[in-house]
């Protein structure tokens, strides 16, 4: 029997056709998958059927109810909920009250302290969720917020969860939490609408799967067995792609990146590594494994506490992002919504912000050249979009993620391309792309420091690959000797180690 | 030594640093510390810490209110005239609650409603309301006929007067449902984050509406204290409230990006605007260099905060 | 051609430049001509006031200015746009701070009302038979404000002249010009002074002389022990002398709003419709008023 | 009928609101479309318009500026007292334009790089701002000794007078500098998102003492401008405009939280402050009324712009 299901629904924005048209149904208690290219229209499709924006035309039915929102707490009386895909914590409070926010258990207005503390804790617990309730959300890292906002989901007893991404900044271990939970939902008889770019986790999950292409239905399986990767990539993006990592060896050079003795107020302990011309240098680790914390400090983002960084024999002043870009090392940071994207300001601009320097003289633009820089980068990582001109905020996250990318690919002079998380949220056509614009980049002479949490992609594609673990690095792995176990076990945590993280 | 450190670090840093300062002041101005001039102090923020209260509620959801001295000005019009006209004092009152809870409902309206720029809309209100309290008055004060509404404010309780326990009453009050209440939490849940908290099924359209109306009502008793401090309706009063209630705010750490406020930090916001004030008249300082003297203090009020927290490692 | 003429005035809230503009428009009534009234706080407000006059086609404004000498401008600028200038209550002065005596104006010294001030407090401290030595006195003082200053001058000279000590004169600066702002900064003052038990206060204005009666209300000095004169004698001083019992609030010496709105206007328009130019300079007296006899002192003036 | 609905509601939409507007008021007020009386709103709304184009940079950089008002007192005041002093009106000049780019670049120290929040430091500078005017020249106006000063605004070319084309000229300078170089587009992308632009190499610190710098330096030309229309420094000029100012901005569609800003909003925003003002005395509309106009004004103004850009389904 269809539990829920979408009829004929359309959505458009100025410019955009959202969704054109797009009705399929998912059966009670089975996990429902919904892949397509960025801006396909997944993430519209969880907001309209979350109330937060409604659909121009066409219906939703939850078991065989037509289903009429006005807003999104007519929609959570409904029983459904939503975890969207940026993450919607307010910073200021805490878990527990995150959590609860919408609903505070009260008496006469005044909260149940007690109560709203014990109930998270309690249910953090059930779960696996290592976080403390009282803690407020500003002092957790993403994937730590990411499985808050997870936990809300569970919570709440719903009849529809829909998660958009909800894996994009966990690694594995969170990953298989969240499995965990799914499953549990699942027997519970929940309905789960599953976004998702990475297949192993459709396959891994799913029972059914839906995939949409602009705006439109693409094709939907009622049931994933039987289907293959390769059917569901050329759904996705009308064409094949064989191998997506296309990685091929270069000659490398000399050392061009050297980092002597780093730490920071998150690393305490020093790092040290030097990669040279040529060479892809992947970073792979759990989350809080202090990676990203280590390139913030390689570029100048955060305060170093010591430690010397040089690029081609010259030291590269600390603390200073701009000094870090002078010297030729650029980096393309892990938290896109808060570090990445200019909001209110367009395409084309967020993709100038560093470059235009050396095409502006005496401060003045060259708007020409700014076109068709961004004409140059909308093709190439076909960003979906009306116009150059349309302000980055609406376009859709993985979207975003590829104008960033854009940003400093179009970099000019760099010597040093660091990238935190670089296809995050990436679809696969884009991503091969994006690997391919790193190898030209490596052929001709760019020393590239690539972090990531998929372990595939790290050994897909770099040269080399250095593991860390609670603020160290546990080991160091040519491309000839990787070994996804090996890089797994020197990934977790020992048991009896104090560390430092 | 660290027990020290942490408590000049910690949440409640303004107000040790308040607490020094404030010894200091009373060792070394005389007259200060007398309980005449503590309760005349007291009573000369009674505006100001009142409309606090609920300023800080507007700025901690992301808004701003500039309308808040024209609305104690038009209901401390709205008390005198009412009784005057009625006979009745509490017809009074409740008419200038009234206009006050009104005006700012209608505020609230336009600019969660309609969404419209807060800065524009009060700056607007703030302008028509003006203009209505000097329009019903012909721009004249307006006098009390029944003496007994001077009581009010020259009445006390314990030696305190009223209007002082008036403006405790509601720090406590204020300061409970802040942190205590689903009010409070949502305050400060869509100052935080207004697109997650709308997300979250809170009603952040209604929430801005009432904040703004109570923010008009608690206007509403501080213009009714003030007129009867002053023994008339007066529309001249309470210009460039405003500024002073944001200023003390702010100092008090009330973030103007919304999602962070305290009460105890608001208090002293207020307390030290006052004693600036008053310690100032109490060395005779000139005038003029009264102006440069605020000026320095509000400066290094925010400064010694600032040094404190960053010592403290927090994240701006 | 029908006459038109500004009546431009620096503080149009104020119950006073109402009252000048109430009467200006009697007279333009009884006459049949239009008066234009555009209140213009700063500097900027005015030039731009009588650009605006000379865009309308007034033949002739006058003008009480936020700043005196603002004089050269005002002149020139009426010049420009061809305009007939006349200054009320304020009198222009050029930039070594001469009046500007080719321009016609009516008014009033701020020193003299000053005086008339001092004047009333020393005769009701004689008659009350305090000693000088045991009184203090609030300077309620709004030092940005040169009127301010100079009525307040004008009234402590008075008082330094019949005795009274100079340093029982205490600054209370209020930092606004309404009643609470006065309230604060005199109770401040009366709590430094505790021990002092009879007191006069003056100030700019009824407002701010109210400010300090309150205050004294407020630490509990008796009525008796007060005098307070203000200066305007508008509502907010009628409604002192209203109350059923006397408070602090002595005296008010009223300036007639009638003469200065009626006459100036008047005058204005005859210089215009038929060339009779005003005298340069007519000056006009304040007078006290009391509680017991303030009805009378307003009917004289005209006022009501 | 499209295209009409297309310029109605594009980005030149308020442009569009306003130049209907000006034709209706056109016809229907007499003596308002003339020659003379053109001049003299343009005149009228000089200082407004030339510090509406540096606070246009600070609103969008998320900046927030109170201090512009007193800054342009005392340039003004400067200007005129070393012009007496030396005898020379150059030096005298120089030095405005030096006091208050001082002042703007103080701020912006204290701002940017000792983080304190803006809104509390230039409440502060704007009051030690005023204080040292009023020390300076003991609270009086100064007068000007040599007359040559009053040339400055009241010298002509082509007829228009020389501050109405330094307002045009910094218009067109400014609008181009948002629009067509690093400066501005740093402005906007600092406004945006400070830690992205910072990450992206944007000298987060620098720029925006720069912007607090140039807005004080242009305040400085303000204040010439109007020490010279006045013919004398005036220490109490000026006060309020930083209110006006900023709502002249953010009607011209300037967002308080950063990012966005256009000139030809902002000189929209202006010029509707004017003409209100313009209009309401040509009509001799009674002093208290106009309070209530020009609230009213306001107010339509953002609500006409919001339904208009609602109407296009921009996000907020
Ligand atoms: N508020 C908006 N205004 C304009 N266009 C929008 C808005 N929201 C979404 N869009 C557009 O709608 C299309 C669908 O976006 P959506 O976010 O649904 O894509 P998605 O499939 O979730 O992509 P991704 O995988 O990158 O998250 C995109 O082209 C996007 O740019
Ligand atoms: N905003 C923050 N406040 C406090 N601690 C943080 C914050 N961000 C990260 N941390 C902590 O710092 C440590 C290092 O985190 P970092 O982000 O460098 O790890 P990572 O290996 O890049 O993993 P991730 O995938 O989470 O980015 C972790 O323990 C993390 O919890
Ligand atoms: O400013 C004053 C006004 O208050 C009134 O008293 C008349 O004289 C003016 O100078
Ligand atoms: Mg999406
Ligand atoms: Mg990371």
């Amino acid at each position: 029997m269809a539990f829920l299901e979408f009829k004929h629904i359309s959505k458009g924005y100025p410019g955009v056709q959202a969704l054109s048209g797009v009705s399929f149904t998912v059966e009670k208690g089975a996990v429902h998958g919904l892949m397509g290219e960025n801006g396909a229209g997944k993430s519209t499709l969880i907001r309209v059927l979350s109330g937060d924006q409604a659909a121009d035309a066409g219906s939703i039915l939850i078991a065989g109810e037509e289903q009429k929102y006005a807003s999104v707490r007519d929609a959570f009386h409904a029983g459904v909920i939503v975890i969207h895909q940026e993450l919607q914590l307010v910073p200021e409070l805490t878990v527990a009250e995150n959590l609860w926010l919408g609903r505070f258990p009260a008496k006469g207005g005044v909260i149940l302290s007690k109560t709203l503390i014990e109930t998270v804790r309690t249910k953090l617990e059930e779960i696996g969720i290592d976080v403390d309730p009282s803690a407020k959300v500003a002092s957790l890292s993403i994937g730590a917020r990411q499985m808050v906002e997870i936990a809300k989901a569970v919570m709440l007893e719903a009849r529809v969860i829909a998660l958009d991404e909800p894996t994009s900044s966990l690694s594995s271990r969170e990953s298989e939490i969240l499995f965990s939970l799914i499953d549990r939902l699942k027997a519970r008889g929940t309905v789960i609408l599953y976004v998702s770019h990475r297949l192993d986790e459709i396959f891994r999950l799913c029972d059914s799967l839906t995939v949409l292409r602009d705006g439109r239905l693409a094709a939907h399986h009622p049931q994933i067995a039987g289907t293959t990767r390769e059917q569901i990539i050329s759904e996705m993006v009308g064409r094949e792609i064989s191998d997506i990592w296309g990685w091929r060896g270069r000659p490398l050079g000399d050392i061009r990146l050297e980092v002597k003795d780093l730490s920071g107020p998150r690393l305490r302990n020093p790092i040290s590594f030097a990669v040279r011309q040529g060479e892809i240098l992947g970073f792979f680790g759990l989350i809080g494994a202090g990676r990203s914390e280590m390139a913030r400090l390689l570029y100048g983002a955060d305060q170093r506490h010591q430690g010397q960084v040089t690029i081609d024999g010259a030291a590269v002043s600390p603390n200073d992002p701009k000094a870090a870009i002078d010297a030729g090392m650029v980096l393309c940071p892990e938290d896109r919504k808060s570090d990445g994207i200019v909001q209110g300001r367009s395409i084309e601009e967020n993709i100038a912000i560093s470059s235009r320097r050396h095409f502006s003289p005496f401060g003045i633009l060259n708007l020409k050249k700014e076109a068709a820089l961004a004409d140059e980068f909308i093709s190439r990582l076909r960003v979906r979009t009306p116009s150059r001109k349309q302000d980055i905020i609406n376009l859709s996250g993985g979207n975003q993620q590829k104008v960033i990318l854009g940003r400093w690919l179009s970099e000019q002079d760099i010597k040093v391309l660091v990238i935190d998380e670089p296809t995050r949220g990436i679809d696969v056509g884009a991503k091969s792309e994006i690997y391919e614009i790193l190898y030209e980049l490596a052929a001709g002479g760019m020393a590239i420091v690539v972090i990531s949490s998929e372990l595939p992609e790290v050994m897909g594609i770099s040269d080399r690959i250095m593991v860390m673990c609670q603020g160290r690095v546990a080991t160091d792995v040519a491309r000839p000797d990787f070994d996804e176990r090996g890089i797994l076990t020197a990934a977790l945590p020992d048991k009896n180690a104090a560390g430092t993280i | 030594m660290n027990s020290l450190k942490k408590i000049l670090l910690g949440e409640q840093g303004l107000v040790v640093i308040f607490a020094a300062a404030f010894v200091i002041v009373s060792l070394f101005v005389p007259n200060f510390l007398t309980e005449r001039n503590m309760l005349g102090l007291l009573q000369s923020v009674v505006t100001i810490g009142i409309v606090a209260c609920t300023m800080m509620f507007c700025l901690a959801s992301r808004d701003f209110d500039l309308s808040v001295g024209s609305i104690v000005a038009f209901s401390g019009m709205a008390a005198v005239m009412v009784s005057n006209a009625t006979g009745s004092i509490p017809v009074g009152l409740v008419a200038a609650l009234l206009c006050g809870a009104i005006v700012g409902f209608v505020n609230g309206i336009v600019i969660a409603r309609f969404r419209i720029n807060a800065l524009i809309t009060t700056l607007a209100t703030m302008q028509i309301v003006r203009g209505l309290a000097l329009i019903a008055s012909d721009g004249r004060a307006v006098g009390i006929n029944d003496p007994a509404f001077y009581q009010l404010a020259l009445s006390r309780f314990l030696t305190v007067p009223t209007p002082i326990w008036i403006m405790l009453i509601l720090f406590i009050f204020f300061g409970f449902v802040l942190n205590r209440t689903v009010f409070g939490k949502n305050t400060l849940a869509i100052g935080g984050n207004p697109e997650a908290s709308r997300l979250a099924g809170v009603n952040v359209v209604n929430m801005r509406i009432w904040i703004f109306a109570l923010q008009g009502l608690v206007c509403g008793i501080a213009g009714i204290l003030l007129a009867s401090r002053i023994t008339s309706g007066q529309p001249n009063a309470a210009t460039g409230l405003e500024l002073s209630v944001i200023s003390a705010c702010v100092l008090g750490g009330v973030s103007l990006s919304g999602g962070r406020a305290a009460m105890s930090g608001v208090i002293v916001g207020v307390l030290i605007m006052g004693i600036a004030e008053n310690v100032m008249n109490l060395l005779n300082i000139q005038a003029f260099y009264q102006y440069v003297v605020r000026g320095l203090i509000l400066l290094i009020a925010v400064l010694l905060d600032n040094l404190r927290s960053s010592a403290a490692g927090r994240r701006g | 051609a029908d006459v038109k003429i500004g009546f431009i005035v620096k503080q149009p809230e104020e119950p006073w430049f109402q009252d000048e503009w109430k009467f200006a428009d009697q007279a333009a009534k009884e006459r049949g001509f239009t008066v234009v009234k555009i209140g213009a706080e700063d500097g900027e407000k005015v030039q731009s006031a009588i650009d605006n006059l000379g865009a309308q086609g007034a033949q002739g404004f006058i003008i009480c200015t936020p700043d005196v000498k603002l004089g050269p401008g005002i002149v020139a600028k009426a010049e420009a746009n061809q305009l007939k200038l006349m200054t009320v209550d304020d009198r222009l002065v050029s930039a070594d701070g001469k009046p500007l005596e080719d321009v016609p104006h009516m008014g009033i010294s701020a020193t003299k009302i000053g005086e008339t001030v001092g004047q009333a407090i020393v005769d009701e401290i004689e008659k009350r038979g305090w000693d000088m030595k045991n009184v203090g006195a609030i300077r309620v003082s709004y030092d940005q404000l040169p009127t301010a200053v100079d009525r307040v001058e004008g009234a402590i000279s008075v008082l330094k002249s019949a005795g009274f000590p100079a340093e029982n004169i205490y600054d209370a600066p209020q930092a606004k010009t309404d009643t609470e702002a006065a309230l604060n900064a005199a109770t401040t003052v009366l709590n430094k002074h505790a021990d002092v038990k009879y007191w006069v206060a003056f100030g700019l204005n009824d407002e701010a002389v109210l400010g300090a009666v309150r205050a004294s209300e407020s630490v509990g000095i008796p009525a008796a022990n007060v005098i307070g004169v203000g200066i305007g004698g508008a509502e907010s001083a009628i409604n002192e002398f209203k109350k059923p019992s006397a408070t602090g609030f002595f005296g008010t010496v009223i300036i007639s709003p009638k003469r200065h709105g009626y006459e100036t206007a008047l005058n204005m328009y005859d210089w215009i419709a038929n060339g009779k130019e005003p005298e340069k300079l007519t000056l006009t007296s304040g007078s006290l008023a009391l509680r017991g006899n303030y009805e009378q002192v307003r009917k004289e003036l005209g006022i009501e």
